[in-house]
């Protein structure tokens, strides 16, 4: 199957794609300084600022590994091994924030001691 | 080489219900690590190469099989895992009306201090029959106390406090060991848990014994009077810190007046803070608020409180803790 | 090496002239299967030391006083030993040198996708080896192999810096290999060889490189964090400067546990093996075997937090942790169970290969159903950090991994060197080390729960008997695992030529000559059946066959 | 499972006598028939197609995507070692939130930006690169590579500056070139690396008056620039040897080995790129953009 699978040329991805995919990273970025900058200014509450910073930030990664990196494009094994990444962390995160929430490090241990 | 026994002493309320879930295992086990082999050894010889036996209308897969013998271990360590998992929630809930010793751990050796002050190292006086909750720290690295007759142990960490509990049911010697490796004299670092009646564990404690010093050594051959050879008792020692050692006192007023809150009852309690997070008031939490008080501060108050962080030992800081918990204690009476 | 009298055209020969020539032929060499060699060698040195501060740590605990070595002298004993065995024996053990040299063979092709980054893991190795015997040499280590905060950052007085960088080394070695695997077997597979037709080999090495790449980088940098620690004394891990070091832990056992499914994996896929070619017949319900390995990798990354049950993690976290621990336990259930269904009906050898699997099998079981005894939380508060645990793992690791590595080298000898060894020896040294190695740990089962902790060179007297017992086995076990040294390497000399497949077993590898020729195929074989192709009456046929006097 | 046991192979050819393929005796069914595959040995050699085929790869299509495939799996590796750095920030900024806001305020959030577009672009012209490389625009590949390497190169020099800044607070200067040529003094004394001499300045802004005005080492404030330091050395290691990996890509592209049939070490080198402004694209956000 490997011999056969690659034979035809991949789909491609020019430079105007590249270009527009750059305008858009660009604009993401502005958005999360400018969203820094209103954030000094107005309230909001904390863990919603970092989940903006992180959206974004997560829509600027699928942006350049789907375009630049050409996930889009590529075979399927190579699209599964790009996801593979997001599961190890997921993995470490989840459970090891689930550890600290749980216990309440520092300082105060929670109901069960 | 007198004796060697095969099986561990039981002597406390753990115990027995620790090692009834060991055995049950053990006979799970046989069916598995006892019974296959056999099955093993006989197909082996069965059909061996020399053998004559029906080989034909070989099967290679049954998905019967293969979820029989899915579910069935499944159903097994589960149902083991759920007993363990009760038990496991009583080993670590420690029932209100306990004894509360304070431990510290320091290479290589354990200091004790009992509530009235009483000092001791590498060593452990318990009553039986009363739950004892031991609080424990380290000035260090990791250690853990481990009390193998009593089948607890727990992880005494730098930096904060970690508690275990137990009820001692048999008088007698018990081994106490640091089982978590913490340097050259890890295995030096072990000494004995005393197990005595109520009536003798008072008498123990009111007699003096060889002077220990806060930093653990022990004192040269002062006669000195009674109670300086047991110690101060903790909530007096920490009364006094409190008053006029560390000048606590000069903010945290018990009329609610100074610059700091009222700590009166203030231990086990919900405090709110300053950013409308509720915690949960205990040693850790106190511990923290004297060593880093800007970390959590309590709503209402202005964030002034210094740090105490390279002021109060490990020792002062048990006596803070035993004071301030004795405030709570006289409130709720 | 004295192979003239083996067919012609195979990769153990040289047209070297020359000694520079002929070092360049080997220590240059991009054949996975020479580069398969280094690593026998190399890793089989490391099992030496290791072994060797194994007797040092056995004798020492001979008595309870700690008459042999001092107190710091035992430490770095049992550190040097469990650093060595883990990094530089079990993790590269058996992927690097039976998977290196029959990944290729197994899926039909040439060689490794990148044959010089299989090169340069070699000697990512030997420069992290290089490293820990330089830290052992000037001094040792003092942390034991989990090099826990803040004992390891701030408080040891010995050569911590060097042997994490040779651990950190290493692991990118382990990467490398990984990568390799991972990219061969997905991308070089000859023409009909399907994911289903995979020898289960194969599969348990993919699993494995699975977690290779996701697991060893963490440790990577975590390591990476302690060292930072120890030299500017900044850092993350210590309370004194504000850290956590419960932290360390998560993130060192984020990778430790699912290494031990590095060590055991593969040691699998060679069970699967060599139960199938000794029993003459297709594995038992391969697919199960074969997802039950991917299962493993997925659910060990998972359960870590089984390691700090008493360390001070939340109630939560300990039940979750414990609840999975014994999910983890059901792929390895299925395995074992499909193996003893494959003997049935199977026309069983015991040639040398075989008794090693089979010892796999007994002991194995053993480990793992005390592992699930240490899942348990409430025994685990017992036993966690005693010997109880150091049974555990020699019980998986040793009774498993290790029996399962030699099993491999005994099966598939005749393919990398072209000769028979001697079977009488091989029979005997299996006998011996199962003899000695149940003598061996299996008293520690018993002292452990008595409450004997690890790490103890002192003791008290009452446990000194079962120590004895446990010190006699490991003589007998060392002579056990010297014995198949000596006639493994006189049979290069002596042995007899093995032919192509001297076990008649299935598989690509066993088509080619013995040793195979330097590409592997001359022609890329095209797959048309599956791994275990056994006739239906395979079994039947060799049984008839059997005369008194044919091997047993 | 009895598939593929009716699949018996046509009986095999012996090609070579090294390579004699077992023919079963008769207990066995021989797993493989040998075909007329052009790659027979004696006659493979580099002639049949372009010398960059390895002689272990049957067509260039599989030595591409086992190329593609390989960088992505040592991707997911890069990954998971920030990932350990991610995870220690995750832990203390969750214990420490107000910590955290207040020690980001000394960041230099304006370079910090200059520097994020600054690599936005650089993973742009590699982009372009790939694609020139496969229009077979040698010269244009060979300017966008070296443009690249200016960005990276211009990202690594404003790094500097911020380092070198928070180490001469240290030494008592306001600025680097202050630090160097002596001259006046720091108006706050702060120091920001992490060590003995860590000093963190009571915050004007944020309204807190602390008594002591510094806190020492073994506070929290610490544990973000170590986190700081750690994880944006070591992303610029990973852009020194980015940068390496650029120059290597155009001294080749310049030598001729890069064709439009032949351009995988331009994609993979990109690949490796991109991934390096990936990280960074987290590290911006989580450590200059904190409240
Ligand atoms: C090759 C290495 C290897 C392997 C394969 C395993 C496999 C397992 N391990 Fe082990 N383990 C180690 C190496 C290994 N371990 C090491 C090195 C340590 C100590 C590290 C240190 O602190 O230094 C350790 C420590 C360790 C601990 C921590 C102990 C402590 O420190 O307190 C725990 C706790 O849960 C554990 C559990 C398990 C379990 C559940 C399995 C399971 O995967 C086992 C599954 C197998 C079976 C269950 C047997 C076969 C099945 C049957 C026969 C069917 C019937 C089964 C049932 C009914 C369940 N191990
Ligand atoms: C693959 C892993 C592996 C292997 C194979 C072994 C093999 C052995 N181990 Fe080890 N062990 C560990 C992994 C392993 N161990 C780990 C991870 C630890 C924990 C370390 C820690 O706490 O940090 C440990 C700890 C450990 C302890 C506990 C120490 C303590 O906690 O105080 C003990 C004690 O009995 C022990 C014994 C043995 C023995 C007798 C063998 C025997 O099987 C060894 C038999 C082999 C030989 C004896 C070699 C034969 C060769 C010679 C005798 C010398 C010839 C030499 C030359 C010519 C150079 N090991
Ligand atoms: C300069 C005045 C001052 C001194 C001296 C002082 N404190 Fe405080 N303390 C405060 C203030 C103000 C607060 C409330 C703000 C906060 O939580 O940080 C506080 C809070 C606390 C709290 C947390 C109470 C809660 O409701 O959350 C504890 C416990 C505490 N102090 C103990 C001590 C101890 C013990 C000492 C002596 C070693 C001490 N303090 C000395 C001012 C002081
Ligand atoms: Cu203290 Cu071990
Ligand atoms: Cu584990």
């Amino acid at each position: 199957m490997t011999h056969k699978e690659h034979e035809h040329a991949h789909a491609h991805i020019g430079p105007a794609t590249y270009y527009k995919i750059f305008a858009a990273l660009m604009v993401l970025m502005f958005l999360t300084v400018g969203a820094w900058w209103v954030e000094t200014v107005v309230e909001i509450p904390r863990a919603l600022g970092v989940f903006i910073a992180l959206v974004i930030a997560s829509t600027k990664t699928v942006l350049i590994v789907l375009f630049f990196m050409h996930i889009k494009v590529s075979s399927r094994v190579v699209q599964l091994y790009a996801i593979a990444a997001l599961f190890g962390l997921l993995f470490l995160f989840v459970i090891t924030m689930g550890d600290y929430i749980a216990r309440g490090w520092p300082p105060q241990l929670g109901p069960l001691p | 080489m007198r004796d060697f026994p095969l099986f561990p002493e039981q002597a406390s309320t753990f115990a027995g219900p620790v090692d009834a879930l060991y055995w049950t295992l053990v006979g799970l086990s046989l069916i598995f690590g006892g019974v296959l082999p056999f099955i093993i050894l006989y197909l082996m010889v069965r059909y061996h190469r020399s053998q004559k036996a029906d080989r034909t209308n070989q099967v290679h897969s049954s998905l019967p099989l293969e979820l029989t013998w899915t579910v069935i271990p499944l159903v097994l360590v589960l149902a083991v895992f759920f007993w363990g998992a009760f038990l496991y929630i009583e080993i670590r809930n420690p029932p209100d009306r306990s004894l509360e010793i304070y431990v510290i751990g320091k290479q290589w050796m354990w200091h004790v201090q009992h509530p009235n002050g009483k000092r001791e190292n590498n060593e452990l006086h318990v009553p039986i029959g009363q739950p004892v909750r031991l609080v424990m720290t380290s000035q260090d690295v990791i250690h853990s106390f481990y009390i193998p007759a009593f089948r607890v142990k727990q992880d005494v960490l730098p930096g904060r406090y970690t508690t275990m509990w137990f009820e001692a049911t048999e008088p007698g010697e018990y081994h106490l060991f640091c089982a978590e490796y913490c340097g050259t004299e890890h295995s030096l670092m072990v000494g004995r848990v005393v197990a005595m009646r109520m009536a003798d564990y008072e008498r123990w404690l009111t007699t003096p014994g060889e002077i220990i010093l806060p930093d653990g050594s022990t004192g040269g051959a002062v006669a000195s009077p009674l109670v300086g050879a047991i110690g101060d008792p903790m909530v007096l020692a920490g009364s006094q810190l409190f008053a006029t050692g560390l000048g606590c006192a000069s903010c945290h007023r018990n009329d609610g007046l100074g610059i700091g809150p009222n700590l009166e009852g203030i231990y086990g309690t919900e405090v709110r803070l300053d950013n409308g997070e509720l915690v949960f008031a205990d040693e850790n939490y106190l511990r923290e608020s004297i060593l880093n008080p800007a970390a959590k501060v309590a709503t209402g108050y202005a964030n002034v409180m210094p740090t105490y962080d390279g002021q109060v030992s490990e020792d002062q800081m048990n006596q803070l803790l035993a004071y301030l918990k004795s405030l709570g204690a006289a409130d709720a009476e | 090496m004295a192979t003239t009298a083996l067919p012609g055209h195979n990769y153990l020969q040289d047209d070297a002239s020359t000694v520079g020539a002929w070092f360049k032929s080997w220590f240059l060499t991009v054949d996975h299967k020479r580069i398969a060699l280094l690593y026998l060698l190399s890793i089989n040195v490391f099992f030496l030391l290791g072994g060797l501060a194994a007797t040092v740590i056995r004798v020492e605990l001979i008595t309870p006083q700690g008459d042999l070595l001092s107190a710091d002298l035992y430490n770095r004993a049992f550190t040097l030993h469990g650093i060595i065995m883990v990094f530089f024996f079990l993790i590269p053990g058996t992927p690097a040198v039976l998977g290196n040299f029959l990944v290729p063979l197994m899926i039909g092709a040439r060689d490794m996708a990148f044959p010089r980054l299989n090169l340069f893991s070699w000697y990512l190795y030997m420069a992290g080896g290089l490293f820990a015997l330089t830290a052992a040499i000037f001094g040792g280590v003092d942390t034991g192999w989990t090099f826990y905060t803040p004992f390891s950052s701030t408080y040891a007085n010995s050569n911590v810096i060097l042997t994490i960088a040779g651990a950190f080394i290493m692991g990118f070695s382990s990467i490398a290999t990984g990568v390799n695997f991972i990219v061969t077997i997905h991308t070089m597979r000859a023409p009909g060889m399907t994911w289903f037709r995979l020898p289960l080999f194969i599969w348990s090495s993919y699993a494995t490189s699975l977690i290779i790449v996701l697991a060893t980088p963490v440790v990577g940098i975590t390591l990476l964090l302690v060292a930072i620690e120890r030299i500017w004394g900044v850092g993350i891990f210590d309370p004194a400067l504000g850290g956590d070091p419960l932290l360390f832990q998560h993130l060192f056992w984020f990778y430790s546990h699912p290494a031990v499914y590095i060590m055991i994996l593969p040691g699998f896929g060679v069970i699967s093996e060599l139960i199938a070619a000794f029993s003459r017949k297709r594995v038992f319900g391969y697919e199960f075997i074969a997802f039950s390995s991917m299962a493993i990798a997925l659910l060990g990354f998972l359960v870590w937090g089984h390691h700090m049950f008493v360390s001070g993690q939340s109630v939560y976290a300990g039940l979750v942790f414990s609840f999975l621990t014994m999910l983890v336990a059901i792929p390895s259930a299925i395995k074992i169970f499909n193996w003893t269904a494959t003997l049935y009906k199977g026309s069983i050898s015991y040639r040398t290969p075989m008794l090693y699997a089979l010892g796999f099998m007994g002991l194995f079981v053993i480990g793992g159903l005390t592992g699930i005894f240490l899942g348990i939380v409430a025994i685990d508060i017992h036993v966690t950090d005693t010997y109880f645990v150091v049974a555990h793992f020699h019980y998986v690791m040793v009774g498993g991994a290790i029996m399962a590595y030699l099993g491999g080298i005994h099966y598939w000898w005749p393919k990398m060197t072209g000769r028979m060894y001697s079977e009488v020896w091989g029979g005997i040294s299996a006998l011996i080390i199962f003899v000695g190695f149940n003598m061996t740990f299996f008293p520690q089962f018993v002292v452990g729960y008595l409450g004997m902790p690890r790490r103890y060179h002192v003791y008290p007297e009452e446990f000194q008997v079962l120590h004895v017992l446990s010190s006699a086995g490991a003589t007998i076990l060392a002579i056990g695992f010297i014995i198949p040294i000596i006639y493994l390497t006189l049979s290069l000399w002596t042995g007899k030529e093995a032919g192509n497949n001297p076990w008649d077993a299935t598989g690509l590898e066993w088509q080619v000559s013995s040793p195979p020729p330097t590409h592997n195929f001359l022609e890329i074989p095209v797959v048309t059946t599956e791994a275990y192709a056994y006739a239906p009456d395979a079994a039947e046929q060799d049984a008839a066959n059997w005369r008194p006097g044919s091997p047993l | 499972m009895r598939r593929g046991r009716e699949a018996h192979p046509p009986a095999s050819r012996i090609p070579h006598p090294a390579a004699r393929i077992l023919v079963s005796k008769e207990k066995i069914l021989a797993t493989t028939t040998t075909t007329t595959s052009p790659h027979g040995h004696a006659d493979h050699g580099h002639a049949a197609h372009g010398p960059e085929l390895q002689h272990h790869f049957c067509t260039p299509a599989q030595q591409k995507e086992a190329a593609t495939l390989g960088m992505w799996v040592f991707l997911v590796t890069e990954v998971m070692l920030f990932g350990g750095i991610f995870m220690a920030y995750a832990v203390y900024r969750w214990a420490f939130p107000e910590v955290w806001a207040e020690a980001a305020y000394h960041l230099n959030t304006p370079l910090g930006t200059i520097n994020t577009v600054v690599l936005l672009v650089s993973s742009l012209t590699v982009a372009l690169a790939v694609s020139a490389a496969e229009a077979g625009k040698r010269t244009r590949v060979i300017q966008l590579l070296l443009v690249t390497m200016v960005l990276g190169v211009a990202f690594l020099g404003l790094k500097a500056y911020e380092y070198s800044e928070k180490f001469s607070h240290c030494a008592g200067y306001s600025t680097p070139a202050q630090w160097v040529g002596g001259g006046e003094q720091h108006a706050v004394y702060e120091c920001l690396v992490p060590g003995q001499a860590f000093l963190f300045p009571a915050d004007k802004t944020t309204g807190v008056s602390n008594a002591p005005t510094v806190a020492g080492q073994g506070t929290p404030y610490q544990l973000f620039f170590f986190l700081y330091f750690v994880a944006t050395s070591l992303h610029a290691v990973h852009m020194l040897i980015g940068l390496t990996i650029m120059g290597y890509l155009a001294f080749i592209t310049w030598r001729g080995v890069i064709t439009p049939t032949y351009f995988t070490p331009i994609e993979i080198g990109g690949l490796y790129w991109h991934l390096i402004d990936i990280v960074w694209v987290f590290l911006f956000p989580l450590f200059y953009l904190v409240h």
